[in-house]
């Protein structure tokens, strides 16, 4: 069956190409058969050979297909490989990639692109999967760059509207920045190792003593393009603004999939980075302050779709703080119960944004929870599962971060705590003002207001279900658990497992439980009293604001930063490059050149001023100087 | 000798035309007997034949007077219609002829006697033909000024040959030169000698500074005549330089080498740079053709084994070609009445003949391959380059630059131009003309080894 | 003796009447001046021992080219003071300039004195019948060939002279 | 015998061009391409994997210099020949969208251009290559003249001069070599080689810069560009297609075949201001790129961006970066006579090339905006087209070389995207506008071009391998004996 | 009665050299063209006066031999000179060398 590996990919590559050919001859039914069906199939191949691998000893499997890039020493060969790792997040891909799929057919329906929708999706999907199975650095690239291209597409879906091809385009600019450290850090990889190839490398690596320069440059190059790709401090910007796109593509692109891809890439070098320590630390580092950051934005948005945006950077912030204190396991388990309930999350969201005819700001909803029994019910679980509320999947995987950061660096928990906190509160804040209170939008939406169809609310349902569950894989061992999880993925991080030391003691874990635990309870309560009990609202648009608020609300100016500080002084710069440098400076030396000649010609043919008796006195001088050269 | 003979008594036979009057046979009598000329001057070859110590037809001899009499040939093709004038028909044929015969004497001779009579011979005919446009203020002009100066150049070159007999006792090359070698330090007057002589025949192939008689003259003649002086005369002179100084003076080539490498120089630039503002194609070229001399000047200064060769290919290239710019010039200005590069205007739609032809010819003066001219540039840059002349050979590379400046000038005009004129009519024989010199430009870019190999 | 004394008269006056030939005002004295520079030149001949060419100096050029100078400035009518003067600058910078060829020319040719005084001496090479040897014998080829150049410059001005039919 | 068709066939064809009247022409053109791209595959069929060099022909041209005509392929030139079959019928395809006054001319012109390209690619002697790069400027110079935009006579006049001024150094120093040959002087490539690894560190060095800027004119590579945007935009569209695809190829090809192994110890001593040239060139272009109005000067200064890294790699001399330099010529030879093409629909549809004018095209023509989106990721070098493979394998070279030169070098796979989608959104998205509404379905000839350009670049972009396998041999060869020299 | 015994040869060569330079001076000074045209006679005969000497010198009759083309080349050009000033002045009334500038640039 792993043989058929070659098949997950294919699927939905051959789904995108038959709907991207055919396009809208086909009929919509056809098109979401196709569509979810490939994706359906590529699960199934995947559940397939999770189980078998979980069945066999040999644990890493790689398949080549044929020689791709050869140049010298350098080979690059396109192969899958299949171990714990790869198989798991093709099962998190593929899985949460068909229930997205479903929904959308009930999003998407009213929609003239929804044809194309599919196709994009379908090579998303093709991308992302090529992304976790390359057996080297360079396919994982390839996916890499691929589902940043999708990404762009469905970003920009709406094409028409400026502002989301602007968004669309700013998350590809961004993608790109962090493209190119990856792209330099592979090259690294090869002058370093002479292979790109995973197995090759790590073997090597082994090698390598702790803190060796050109891993730590190497790893520090691969973090640029996690940042990029996963949106961590600074390169964070695009994924709130990529909320412009379909409400699907926000949940599985940019919350269950693609921008894990980071975490991913980390994980899957894992080795290299245990080895170097200070890569480490600024994983850890950037991790936990985008967590903060992003979080304390979330708090004061109004639009639910970004509200979710910024809790995702946040979200992903704690999986980087994972990787940063070497709980490779955890940031792996955070991802996917995360990408059960974020999509959830985000599939409500869908959901209620479907039912309000498009609205978006939450200011405008409330008390949706009788008009949307389903969604309400499924949303609030995957709220809970996201706060971290036991025994709900977030519990688990946030907990053992927490439990690795306490055991790295006190202060890291603590933050994370803070961060908990801080998440626990603009979720549920999300919650009470959509759900709970009255209904504070137009009459007419209030008309239309109405449950999802059926597509889209089984999706919903099975996502809560998983949201809820999905967190017993991996019970610590202080709860009487397996941790089925760690000992799946064992194979993948044994090499690195001498930097995580479980020192940590049952009681202390309990307590970090029970301390989590508590927040989580004040923040919810705090939100309560807030936004139930005195029915405070947020800030109207023309409000003033207090500084603190503001500043937070205004997600502390950096988009207009980056545009004074980057954007326009390098449209600035270009235009000056252009028209006085190149213009002026470069083309005006060429074409100086030319005038000059001309110039001197215009003089040089006054020379030849007809005069015969001047003629005559020219050489006579002329014969005068040579004969001098002769005396002297 | 044999040509020089046959020239001399066709030069006399076209006098006689007058008298006996078989004027309308004379065209094709000249043309026939430039044949044979060429026939009886190839069948010198290798003989190596040497004249009372006066000329020697060795293989170098031959080859120019061979280049001479093509060109010769073609321009008479070219010039046909300069014979037509009824007055001076005969007249206009024996002094072209006697001017051939002062240019075979100037490639061949092997006394000073000789090179002075074949100057004087070669020149005195072109003072008078360049006013042959009697009419014409400007051809007076043009005649007076070359007039003036080369008798005031001759002075000098005169007074070379004088200080040269002093020191050495002798007028003839061979013996000049043992002399030097003998004498190891000749007295100094020699070397005030050789450097009169190089005066005195720069002025002749109008090296800068001595190049002011040849942009007013070539304009001011009518354009046959031009197309005569820039190549046949150019082309012996260059020949009789290159004799004398890579040659007789090469064992004192201390002496003029500085000097010519200045002199050489300076004709690239002024002549390359001077023509750029000029707007007369005809005032265009003679600038162009001051810079030609200075390409020519750079294989004279390598004075190397290449440098014969060179010069031989170069004066063969630059001949044809100018022949043929010289041809569609006077056949623009006398269809246009003014020879102005708004002349050509358009001309690759009214007459794509006529500017393909001039298009090959230009680009071939230019230096661009695959055409004649560009070898001969190359060539010309080996001999300089191996003779470690590599700054001139910098100085020519911009200067040839500066020459695709100018004449691309022309051909922009005649494609990028809006036409002005409905097409000209061209005679046949004119039309053949240049199809066969378009045609033997490439082949001699092609297969310049046939030239090349000769000396 | 005597030979040095004329030789510096001779010298004095060839160079006194050479710079009246170009300073004169009417171009008929600087014709006259001209022809006297010429037989004070063909003194220097006989001086020489050459005696021969001094007369035929005398011939071709006080004879012939000179009364054809003064024929055509007749024809032309310019035997009067008309010539407009050029600027004194012009006349300054054409006086420094041939100054300086002078002083170079002299000033590379004073040591030129190689050739010593010869010790025998031949008196008799600028008689006729040496002359006619040398030129008969070794210089036939250019004597033949200066008449392709008399032919072509009689021709030339012949057809130079003529009015064009028109 | 095979090289000797390849070169000849071109001229032949155009030369029967010339007798063929009205607008038929373009037909027959375009056979005589297809025919000779045929040749081509054909003589890939017969192409033995190897280093060595095949088909070769030798005839005694000019014996008195040392000069023959030795033709002949090995892996290196067989893809530059391979590249300029394939695009001249696609140029000549492409033509076809519009009616060109004296079509005969026209396109005798443009098989004149094909015949000393090839030329160009499979000379094996120094003078041959010489006189085939020149030949090439002639018939671009009249196609640009002829045909091209307003102000042409002049920008076309600065493009021949500045690279005849280029070509000219480059002469200067191939005569230096010759003139270092033994006996007495040949211009044989592999005596032009050995002379040139003789003359020690100073004589390469005069060697490298003459040669280097030739090419470097011809490419462009900063500060040499600026004759290049002014003669893309006013050069006709077929003419911008050779000048862009393929003679700028020239100029890369020649930095292999002729550059690296005459001069390696200049190579290898000016190595940093050359590649730093290319470099800064990299980055200068992408930003200058960045503010064009003009479509077509956009793409040209992205071109000078790409050819930049092209150089860069190669100068970096390691079989990565040399392998990277071809299959990016190959690629930037597809892409850009793609974008150019695009660039030509637009501007016959809607009479501009300003971008700002344009919009949501996408919305009337959607078959269009995703072939437009094709070419244009494969000139961002997206994975899996192939504008990737040569930008990977060009930073790894240059990365061997300077790992900051790499970084520096790579901003313009950002800048790229920055200025590639800020067109693509400024013209193909959004809402249409009045005059993008009319516009026009593509017609046949252009779907057939557009299609098969982006079946190029998504091919070789998934499986290039059968293009690196052809060059493999060859680059190895040649930058080993290029290393020994150096001294590594 | 012969110089050359008392008179060193550099008399003569000084001699010839001002009388070349006088003649150079007119051909400068002077703007009519016959004044010119005598000038470069006057040079003529300055190398002739050398030629003599040198021949004298030398005891060589080559020199003297040589004097004659030098003789024959100037009447020929004095012939076809004056032929084309009379051309000349047919067509500009005029002699002056200034006269004659239409030429140029």
């Amino acid at each position: 069956m792993i043989k058929l590996v070659g098949l997950i990919p294919l699927l939905p590559l051959i789904g995108f190409v038959i709907i991207g050919l055919t396009g809208k001859k086909l009929s919509k039914q056809l098109v979401s058969i196709i569509g979810c069906g490939s994706v359906l199939g590529a699960f199934a191949i995947a559940l397939e050979i999770f189980f078998q691998l979980t069945g066999q000893a040999e644990k890493s499997v790689t398949i080549d297909l044929f020689s791709w890039i050869t140049a010298g020493k350098l080979s690059i060969p396109f192969s899958f490989l299949i171990d714990p790792l790869s198989s798991l997040f093709l099962l998190i891909i593929t899985g949460v990639g068909f229930l997205i799929h479903l929904y959308s057919v009930g999003y998407m329906s009213h929609d003239e692109g929804f044809a194309r929708f599919f196709a994009y999706l379908n090579l998303f999907i093709f991308f992302m999967l090529l992304l976790v199975l390359g057996s080297n650095y360079l396919i994982m690239f390839v996916g890499w760059e691929g589902v940043g291209l999708c990404s762009y597409l469905l970003i920009g879906f709406w094409f028409k509207n400026t502002a989301y091809n602007n968004a669309a385009k700013k998350a590809f600019v961004m993608n790109r920045i962090g493209d190119l450290g990856f792209l330099l850090g592979i090259i690294l990889i090869f002058v370093t190792f002479g292979s790109i190839t995973y197995h090759d490398v790590f073997l090597q690596a082994k090698n390598f003593a702790s803190g060796n320069p050109a891993l730590t440059a190497i790893t520090l190059l691969l973090f640029i393009g996690a940042m990029g790709k996963s949106a961590q401090l600074p390169l964070y910007t695009w994924l709130p603004d990529a909320m412009a796109g379909p409400t699907p593509v926000s949940a599985l692109i940019h919350a269950a999939t693609m921008v894990t891809a980071g975490i991913y890439m980390i994980a899957r070098s894992n080795i290299l980075y245990t080895l170097s320590p200070i890569a480490m630390e600024t994983v850890a580092i950037i991790g936990i302050c985008t967590a903060l950051f992003a979080a304390t934005i979330g708090l004061a948005q109004n639009d639910i779709k970004k509200i979710l945006a910024y809790s995702t950077v946040s979200q992903l912030g704690y999986m980087f703080l994972a990787l940063g204190v070497g709980a490779y396991t955890g940031a792996v388990f955070h991802v996917m119960t995360h990408a059960f309930f974020k999509a959830l999350l985000f599939l409500g969201a869908g959901s209620v944004i479907h039912a309000m005819s498009g609205e978006q700001d939450i200011r405008m909803m409330g008390g949706l929870k009788k008009h949307l029994p389903i969604t309400h019910i499924t949303f609030l679980l995957g709220t809970l599962a996201i706060a971290g509320c036991p025994p709900f999947s977030g519990f688990f995987s946030k907990d053992e971060i927490l439990a690795n950061a306490f055991e790295n660096n006190k202060l890291l928990w603590f933050l994370g705590v803070l961060g908990a906190a801080m998440t626990t509160f603009y979720m549920f804040r999300l919650y009470f003002l959509t759900f709970k209170g009255d209904f504070r939008g137009t009459k007419e939406q209030h008309h239309h207001l109405h449950e999802s169809p059926k597509s889209m609310t089984i999706p919903l349902v099975i996502l809560a279900v998983l949201s809820v569950i999905g967190g017993f894989v991996g019970i610590p061992e202080a709860l009487g658990g397996k941790h089925f999880l760690e000992e799946f993925l064992k194979p993948v991080f044994e090499d690195s497992s001498f930097r995580m030391v479980h020192s940590i003691s049952h009681q202390t874990e309990y307590a970090l439980m029970g301390i989590a635990v508590l927040v989580m309870g004040g923040a919810l309560y705090y939100a309560y009293t807030v936004y139930v009990k005195n029915k405070t609202l947020p800030a109207a648009e023309d409000e003033e604001l207090k500084p603190i608020h503001l500043l937070v609300y205004k997600k502390y100016w950096v988009d207009e930063l980056y545009e004074n500080v980057i954007t326009k002084p390098l449209n600035f710069f270009s235009d000056a490059l252009h028209k006085v440098v190149d213009n002026q400076v470069v083309d005006g030396l060429v074409n100086g050149t030319g005038r000059f000649v001309t110039w001197i010609s215009g003089i040089l043919r006054y020379a030849q001023t007809g005069n015969l008796g001047f003629y005559l006195f020219v050489m006579v001088i002329g014969i005068v100087i040579i004969l001098c050269s002769r005396m002297l | 000798m044999k040509a020089l003979l046959l020239l001399s008594s066709l030069g006399v036979i076209s006098l006689l035309a007058e008298i006996f009057s078989f004027k309308k046979l004379l065209y094709p009598l000249v043309l026939l007997g430039l044949t044979a000329t060429f026939v009886l001057n190839i069948g010198d070859w290798n003989t190596n034949m040497s004249y009372f110590k006066m000329i020697q037809f060795d293989n170098y001899a031959v080859a120019f007077t061979s280049v001479i009499i093509v060109v010769a040939f073609l321009w008479f093709l070219m010039a046909e219609g300069f014979f037509k004038d009824e007055t001076n028909q005969t007249d206009h044929y024996s002094l072209v002829l006697f001017a051939l015969v002062g240019a075979v004497l100037l490639v061949s001779y092997t006394n000073m006697a000789m090179l002075f009579l074949g100057i004087e011979i070669l020149s005195i005919p072109m003072y008078i033909l360049a006013g042959s446009n009697k009419n014409d203020v400007l051809s007076n002009e043009a005649a007076f000024k070359y007039l003036i100066m080369g008798a005031f150049a001759t002075g000098f070159l005169l007074f070379g040959i004088t200080l040269i007999y002093g020191a050495t006792g002798s007028f003839n090359l061979e013996e000049i030169k043992n002399a030097v070698s003998v004498a190891g330090s000749a007295p100094s007057i020699f070397y005030i000698g050789v450097l009169l002589m190089l005066i005195g025949l720069s002025f002749k192939v109008s090296a800068a500074p001595f190049h002011f008689w040849a942009p007013d003259v070539y304009q001011g003649a009518p354009t046959v005549i031009t197309a005569f002086m820039a190549t046949i005369v150019k082309t012996a002179a260059m020949a009789a330089f290159l004799r004398l100084f890579d040659d007789t003076f090469l064992r004192v080539a201390g002496t003029w080498t500085n000097v010519l490498w200045i002199m050489t120089a300076m004709t690239l630039l002024t002549g390359n740079i001077t023509a750029v503002f000029q707007t007369s194609t005809k005032r265009m070229l003679a600038y162009s053709s001051v810079a030609h001399a200075g390409y020519m000047l750079l294989a004279l200064l390598a004075a190397n084994s290449y440098s014969s060769s060179a010069i031989l290919y170069y004066t063969l290239a630059y001949s044809i070609g100018s022949i043929a710019t010289f041809c569609i010039i006077s056949i623009i200005a006398d269809a246009k009445g003014s020879d102005g590069i708004h002349s050509f205007n358009g001309l690759g739609k009214t007459n794509p003949l006529l500017a393909g032809v001039m298009t090959i010819a230009l680009l071939s003066l230019a230096g661009i391959p695959p055409t004649a001219g560009f070898f001969a540039k190359y060539y010309i840059f080996t001999s300089a380059f191996m003779a470690g002349n590599v700054g001139l050979v910098l100085i020519a590379i911009l200067a040839s630059l500066i020459g695709v400046y100018y004449y691309f000038r022309i051909i922009i005009a005649m494609y990028f131009k809006e036409k002005t004129d409905e097409s000209i009519q061209v005679d046949l024989n004119h039309k053949l003309l240049l199809i066969v010199i378009a045609f033997a430009i490439i082949a001699l870019g092609l297969f310049p080894d046939c030239v090349i190999r000769l000396l | 003796m005597i030979t040095t004394y004329l030789f510096y008269l001779l010298a004095f006056l060839s160079i006194m009447f050479g710079l009246m030939v170009v300073f004169a005002k009417n171009p008929v004295h600087s014709v006259l001046y001209l022809v006297i520079t010429f037989f004070t030149i063909a003194g220097q001949y006989v001086l020489l021992n050459a005696q021969f060419l001094a007369a035929v100096h005398i011939i071709v050029y006080a004879g012939a080219i000179m009364v054809l100078f003064l024929f055509v400035i007749m024809l032309l009518n310019l035997n009067k003071e008309t010539e407009p003067h050029k600027s004194l600058w012009l006349k300054l910078s054409a006086t420094i300039a041939s100054g300086l060829l002078l002083v170079v020319l002299v000033g590379s040719l004073k040591n030129a004195g190689t050739i010593p005084h010869p010790a025998n001496f031949n008196t008799n090479i600028g008689l006729i019948e040496n002359l006619g040897k040398t030129l008969f014998n070794d210089f036939l080829l250019p004597f033949e060939v200066s008449s392709i150049l008399l032919l072509a410059a009689m021709v030339g001005a012949v057809m130079l002279g003529k009015k064009s039919i028109k | 015998m095979i090289t000797l068709l390849l070169i000849f066939f071109p001229l032949v064809a155009a030369l029967l061009l010339l007798f063929v009247k009205g607008q038929q022409v373009r037909n027959i053109a375009i056979v005589a391409a297809i025919i000779e791209f045929a040749i081509v595959l054909y003589a890939l069929t017969q192409y033995q994997h190897g280093n060595a060099t095949q088909f070769e022909a030798n005839y005694n041209w000019i014996n008195s210099l040392g000069i023959s005509f030795h033709v002949g392929m090995d892996g290196i030139s067989l893809l530059m020949v391979l590249l300029t079959t394939f695009l001249v019928p696609i140029i000549i395809l492409t033509s076809f969208n519009r009616e060109y006054s004296n079509p005969s001319h026209f396109y005798s012109l443009l098989l004149a251009m094909q015949f000393a390209l090839v030329g160009v690619f499979v000379s094996l002697d120094g003078f041959l290559f010489y006189v085939f790069w020149e030949l090439a400027l002639i018939p671009i110079y009249f196609i640009c003249l002829l045909w091209g935009g307003e102000n042409r006579a002049r920008i076309t006049f600065k493009f021949f001069i500045y690279t005849l001024t280029g070509s000219l150094l480059m002469l200067g120093g191939f005569i230096y070599l010759y003139l270092h040959t033994p006996g007495n002087h040949t211009f044989d490539m592999h005596a032009l080689y050995l002379a040139g690894q003789s003359i020690g560190l100073s004589g390469q060095g005069y060697v490298f810069w003459a040669i280097f800027i030739a090419f470097a004119v011809k490419m462009p590579i900063f500060p040499f560009h600026t004759w290049q945007p002014d003669t893309y935009t006013v050069a006709p569209t077929q003419g911008t297609m050779l000048l862009s695809g393929i003679m700028l190829k020239m100029g890369t090809y020649g930095l292999i075949r002729w550059l690296l192994p005459v001069a390696p110890l200049g190579v290898e001593h000016w190595a940093n201001v050359a590649i730093g040239l290319s470099v800064i060139g990299i980055v200068y272009a992408s930003c200058i790129a960045i503010v064009q109005k003009d479509f077509k000067r956009l793409i040209a200064y992205s071109s000078i961006a790409h050819v930049g890294l092209i150089s860069a790699g190669i100068l970096a001399v390691n079989v990565q970066g040399v392998q990277g330099g071809i299959i990016q010529m190959l690629s930037h030879g597809v892409n850009v006579v793609g974008l150019f093409f695009i660039v030509d629909i637009i501007q016959k549809r809607m009479g501009t090339r300003d971008i700002a004018s344009l919009g949501g095209i996408r919305n009337v023509n959607p078959q269009f905006a995703v072939l437009f989106l094709i070419v244009l990721l494969g000139s961002v070098a997206l994975p899996l087209t192939n504008g990737f493979i040569g930008e990977f394998l060009l930073l790894n070279g240059v990365f061997q070389f300077n790992a900051w030169a790499a970084a520096f070098a790579g901003l313009s796979v950002i800048l790229g995207a920055v200025y590639m989608l800020r067109s693509y959104q400024s013209i193909m998205l959004g809402e249409t506008n009045i005059s993008t509404q009319g516009f026009a379905p593509l017609t046949g000839n252009e779907k057939a071009v557009l299609f098969i350009l982006c079946a190029a670049i998504i091919g070789f972009g998934v499986y290039p391998k059968p293009l690196l396998d052809i060059a493999e041999p060859s680059v190895v060869k040649l930058v080993a004996g290029v290393r020994m020299a150096m001294g590594k | 009665m012969s110089a050359i015994f008392t008179i060193p040869i550099e008399w003569y060569i000084l001699l010839s050299t001002v009388l070349f330079s006088i003649g150079v001076l007119g051909v400068l000074f002077r703007r009519n063209a016959i004044i010119i045209f005598m000038s470069i006679e006057l040079m003529l005969n300055a190398v002739n006066l050398l030629l003599v000497a040198f021949s004298s010198y030398l005891s060589d009759s080559k020199g003297q031999v040589f004097v004659f083309f030098i003789m024959a080349v100037a009447a020929a050009e004095v012939a076809v000179g004056l032929a084309i000033l009379m051309m000349v002045y047919r067509n500009s009334k005029s002699s002056d060398i200034n006269d004659l500038s239409k030429l140029k640039w």
